[in-house]
């Protein structure tokens, strides 16, 4: 089996059961969403994130609560690692009223003004503007936040994305840029979408920096990503990050297999590096965490992720004249 | 006649055509190697192979341009639209570009394209994704805009949509993809864009409504039989050019009318009707025209809330009732 | 009250407004160094300096969404689209975007936005710079559209757009600019959106137009005037949300109704008029809702079938006489 | 005064004649066509080409006829470069019945099939896709033309940009890209519109082939376009060429001056650049041309305008009818 092995400074064991118990989270949190998926509690589109887990866990780990986070409708594991309440998002998903949006937006759509999670957006390449504008408004106000936009390799065919670019970097705008490369867009491989397909390499263009990183190691994400915001909050200037990675499932629960586009072999040779397994498997071996720790930190996530199935359950449908509400603000 | 399901008749509409004329090509998100997100290209790409069935990366307007770049020059292509909620990023092609070029060039550059894909409000797929978005083409000089109901019209409609040499929106309902009925099995098999259809004959009260609502206003027609009104129901299936003449000679034979319509009614496709009929048939109207539309609310996810955004037949069965007791019928 | 011009007005409101709040500032191509491309921001870049008067590349998609971020973490932008026309590249960014954010996050993201720019009817700039855009946006819940007609109202609209906290898509007559007026010089004068104004009173027939229209409107009043015919003329102002009392008031009194619009007829702003003045004063009416709009064409260039393509003063003095003689008045 | 000294292999005296000859002739019309608009016959917006001629006559001069050339709203040099009959294009910007498009389209919206002259577009960027989508369907009937695409600095910050660039690069579509950089997109510098000021470079990303060339020397731009045009002919590829260049009026016919945003010094500057002036000294030190040939040539396209000027003048104004027709075609 695959192993990690990158250079690991300052971690200790609180960060690494931290690390893990985020990944960990998303993940259940996940599973619990397909179940629900099947048994008609949600419905719609729903797209999870099972094997991308260590992007969104070891980005949001450099965060600081007031810079924001912004993300497309793949977006849970984002949400989440922002810090939202799994409870509610969890409610969201089952359109309940005490979902993060009350139930209005669903899957697609998690927004939290508490955690500075900005969306929760479904059309691909859309929201890469509305983060040059959050910067723009961080600059504009003299703040020294930064936002986080996450994407995924489907979004860089559409012109949006260059837009963005171009904008960012000619204004200087405090956003880092993170293409989860996934390898996929739906059935479109990035060799069938793009002419080039190292994705940060199109940050050369506009004079932006980037990397390509692994993706599956959320400790190279984590120094990957530090090292681009703490760039970006400095020097006030954009960051495209490429972190490679992969999805175990299909596009959507519409796509349960996947297996169209790609091989039976291709998929289990990713499962392989599974950002969970691997990172657990490197906190033993460095003695960050003992299996016992390991254990109750599952269980705590097994606990946290039912409370959530529970407290959706348990929360009533949105009154039927909220059809009506939050379409304009009043006054 | 074959029965088949209205996926399977634009399957078989895409097929004959592309068997008919070598110019016809498919262009698309996911239209090949995926055999099509809603699988209406199914089996398309092993037929004719990747020079006519062309899967896209995703750039609406790129792809869009590109149908339409080569449409200008003599080909005839049918761009998918995975969604029809996407299109509205290739907009400025569609009615800057492939509308107009007619006009602009003094009828030197005509643009036979197609645009399809599902549209129309679909299944918790909340605001973003689920729109009746019929409304940002029928306005539009130029354009023709179809919006079939039934399997059959669905074949047909795609057929001629194909062969015509204008830019055609044909927006096909996300939720009737598996309706089955019968279909005429001829190749040459087509149906007229711009003529209505009565499905429905009745004396009291005409109803016009199109794809889902369609078959609302059906079932409630067929309930309200029972209490004795008799319903005529009207699927205008081409929304742009309209045939106002089926649907004005039935009001002339009704003197009531009731537009049924999923998307929402500020401005929208029932107000045009509401008004036309007004106009033409003012003096044989005994009652206002009644429209029952979606609430005019973006989309919400949750379910309850979904269901009540969109007519229910109670709604569509109170219109009538209330233009048929007006003025005493 | 100082006499100005029109974009004089639209120029004093922002400058107040800007004054007035530090979280305004103004985002478009040209609106800066060149003073605007219509000069409706001169002399703004001056005052206010880089930081708030941006200029910005052709990206009508890019920077709109710019604007909507921003607006999403509480700043009050002003997007200028340099004519309307261009609006189309972002209106999937309007749409989608500003107009369902709050709706979609259950209240907690509302966009306070202002798109501005002049639109409708100019002068020979054919197909595609020439058109009435109000049509892909007053359809949509979540937007609030104006189209002022008088520099007053230019003012006083334009100063509530700015304050209010929901998208406001506000679309100004290219062909108004130079149109001169009194406005109140109080920087608190506004004018809420969402109220329709009656321009011109009368007992005979009620006239609904706006901009360009409305001054049309106005001249057939005066010359009708000496035929006998008192014409009442009201200008919504707001398109959404529509002030159908003031309108559904003043046909009540006088029995009957013209809508004048310049954009292309079929499903126009002209339609969800008629519909709704004849739902909801259907027994008040003597005679259907009379529509005078724009040809269903594309603008042509030439300067006679532009004049052509827009109502005429004469085809509203017909339609106001046919409506007058109906039923006998 | 500046001087060009570019290698001219195979220039003989009847291609200078042909060179020189186009591009006054071009010069000339657009004089002639701001005069007109002074007295108001010709209306909207009109934007000269004047300073730019070399671009469009070195560019057509190594296209086929089967070949196409499309463009924006500054296009009547691309127009009648590809072999426009002049009276037909004046008479168009007369909006007049026997003009290109019959008086529908204008200045902006020339469109000439019978030269494959595909218009005459005014959105910023919307052309681009059209270009790549000729070129599409010039490969699927496998013919060997291409198509040219002129288009503007300011276009290169629109999505449609790279959207075109990816598709064209990722199919392998023969579609020559000529960026008309005038450094200014209305009042706009690049410096101000664009994070990568060199715009030939923006094809790196998506591995298309491109250079620079000096857009004010015609010869120059005649074999750079002709090396683009083989090798797109040759290997169905794209390319993207930037020529540099200016133009010496304002935006339009509204923007006279131009002066707000650049300085006097620096359009004189450029001005001492003019791509007639000095193909014709170049013509004359060669020995390609006589001061007699170059007098002859003035003469022959004064007249040619002239006569495009009475053409115009005599054509009737459509018949109102016209106003609906073109709208669809029919069966
Ligand atoms: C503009 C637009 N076009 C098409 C779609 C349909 N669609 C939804 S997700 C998707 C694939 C996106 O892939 P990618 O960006 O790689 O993200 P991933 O799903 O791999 O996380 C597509 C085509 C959409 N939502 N928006
Ligand atoms: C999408 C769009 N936005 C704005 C405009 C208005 N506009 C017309 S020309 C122009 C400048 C274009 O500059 P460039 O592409 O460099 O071409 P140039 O005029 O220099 O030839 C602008 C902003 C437009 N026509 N289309
Ligand atoms: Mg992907
Ligand atoms: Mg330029």
């Amino acid at each position: 089996m695959a192993q990690l092995n990158t250079a690991a400074p300052g971690v200790d064991a609180g960060l690494a059961r931290q690390l893990l118990s985020q990944m960990m989270l998303i993940r259940r949190f996940e599973e619990k969403a397909a179940e629900s998926y099947a048994l008609g509690k949600i419905g719609g589109f729903l797209h999870l994130y099972i094997g991308e887990e260590a992007v969104a866990v070891g980005a949001s780990s450099v965060l600081r609560p007031d810079d924001y986070a912004i993300s497309a409708y793949r977006e849970h594991g984002h949400c989440l690692a922002k810090g939202s309440d799994p409870r509610r998002v969890m409610a969201e998903l089952f359109g309940r009223r005490d979902g993060l949006c009350h139930g209005k937006g669903g899957s697609m759509h998690l927004f939290d003004k508490t955690t500075n999670f900005l969306g929760g957006h479904a059309i691909v390449g859309a929201h890469l503007p509305l983060a040059a504008g959050v910067a723009f408004a961080i600059k504009y106000r003299g703040g020294d936040q930064v936002i986080v936009c996450y994407f995924g390799d489907g979004a860089v065919a559409q012109g949006e994305f260059h837009e963005s670019m171009n904008l960012a970097a000619l204004w200087k705008l405090p956003v880092v840029y993170i293409c989860e490369n996934n390898r996929y867009a739906m059935g479109t491989s990035i060799e069938r979408a793009l002419a080039q397909t190292e994705i940060w390499r199109f940050g050369h263009a506009y004079g932006i920096p980037g990397e390509a990183v692994d993706g599956m190691d959320v400790l190279a994400v984590r120094e990957a990503v530090g090292r681009a915001v703490d760039r970006t909050r400095r020097e006030q200037e954009p960051t495209l990050l490429e972190a490679r990675t992969y999805r175990f499932r299909g596009h959507s629960m519409r796509d349960p297999a996947g297996a169209i586009y790609r091989t039976k072999e291709e998929v289990e040779h990713e499962k392989q590096r599974d950002p969970i397994l691997l990172f657990r498997t490197r906190c033993l071996q460095e003695g960050w965490l003992t299996e016992a720790d390991v254990k109750a930190v599952e269980k705590d996530v097994n606990d946290l992720i039912d409370e959530a199935v529970a407290f959706a359950d348990a929360s009533p449908e949105p009154p039927l004249e909220w059809l009506l509400t939050d379409i304009y603000k009043e006054g | 006649m074959a029965v088949m399901t209205y996926r399977e008749a634009l399957n078989v509409a895409l097929r004959e055509e592309m068997q008919r004329d070598p110019r016809v090509f498919i262009l698309g998100e996911e239209v090949g190697l995926y055999d099509g997100a809603y699988k209406v290209t199914q089996g398309l790409l092993k037929e004719f192979g990747p020079k006519r069935v062309v899967d896209t990366p995703i750039c609406e307007s790129g792809f869009t341009g590109i149908g339409i770049g080569a449409a200008m020059v003599g080909l005839r292509p049918v761009v998918e639209m995975m969604t029809f909620n996407f299109s509205i990023l290739a907009l400025d092609q569609i009615i800057n570009s492939a509308a107009k070029m007619y006009y602009m060039s003094g009828g030197q550059f005509n643009i036979p394209i197609v645009i399809r894909g599902p549209g129309g409000p679909a299944h918790q797929l909340a605001a973003q994704h689920s729109q009746s978005m019929e409304s940002y083409f029928y306005h539009v000089p130029g354009l023709k805009v179809v919006r079939p109901t039934t399997p059959a019209d669905a074949k047909g409609l795609l057929k001629s949509a194909i062969r015509d040499d204008n830019p055609v929106v044909f927006i096909e309902a996300e939720t009737l993809y598996p309706v089955k009925g019968e279909v005429p099995d001829d190749p040459d098999f087509t149906i007229p864009l711009g003529q209505a259809i009565v499905r429905r004959e009745g004396r009291d009260v005409t109803v016009v409504a199109y794809v889902g609502m369609m078959y609302r206003a059906m079932e409630v027609a067929a309930e309200l039989d029972t209490e004795g009104l008799s319903v005529e129901v009207v699927d205008p299936r081409t929304l742009r050019p309209m045939d106002t003449e089926t649907i004005i000679g039935s009001v002339r034979k009704t003197h009531r009318a009731v537009v049924v319509e999923a998307g929402a009614g500020f401005a929208g496709m029932g107000s045009e009707i509401a008004a036309f009929i007004t106009e033409q048939a003012f003096d044989d109207l005994d009652a206002p025209v009644e429209r029952v539309t979606g609430a005019n609310a973006p989309m919400p996810y949750a379910r309850n809330l979904e269901r009540a955004k969109t007519p229910s037949n109670e709604r569509i069965a109170e219109a009538i009732r209330k233009v048929c007791s007006a003025n005493g019928r």
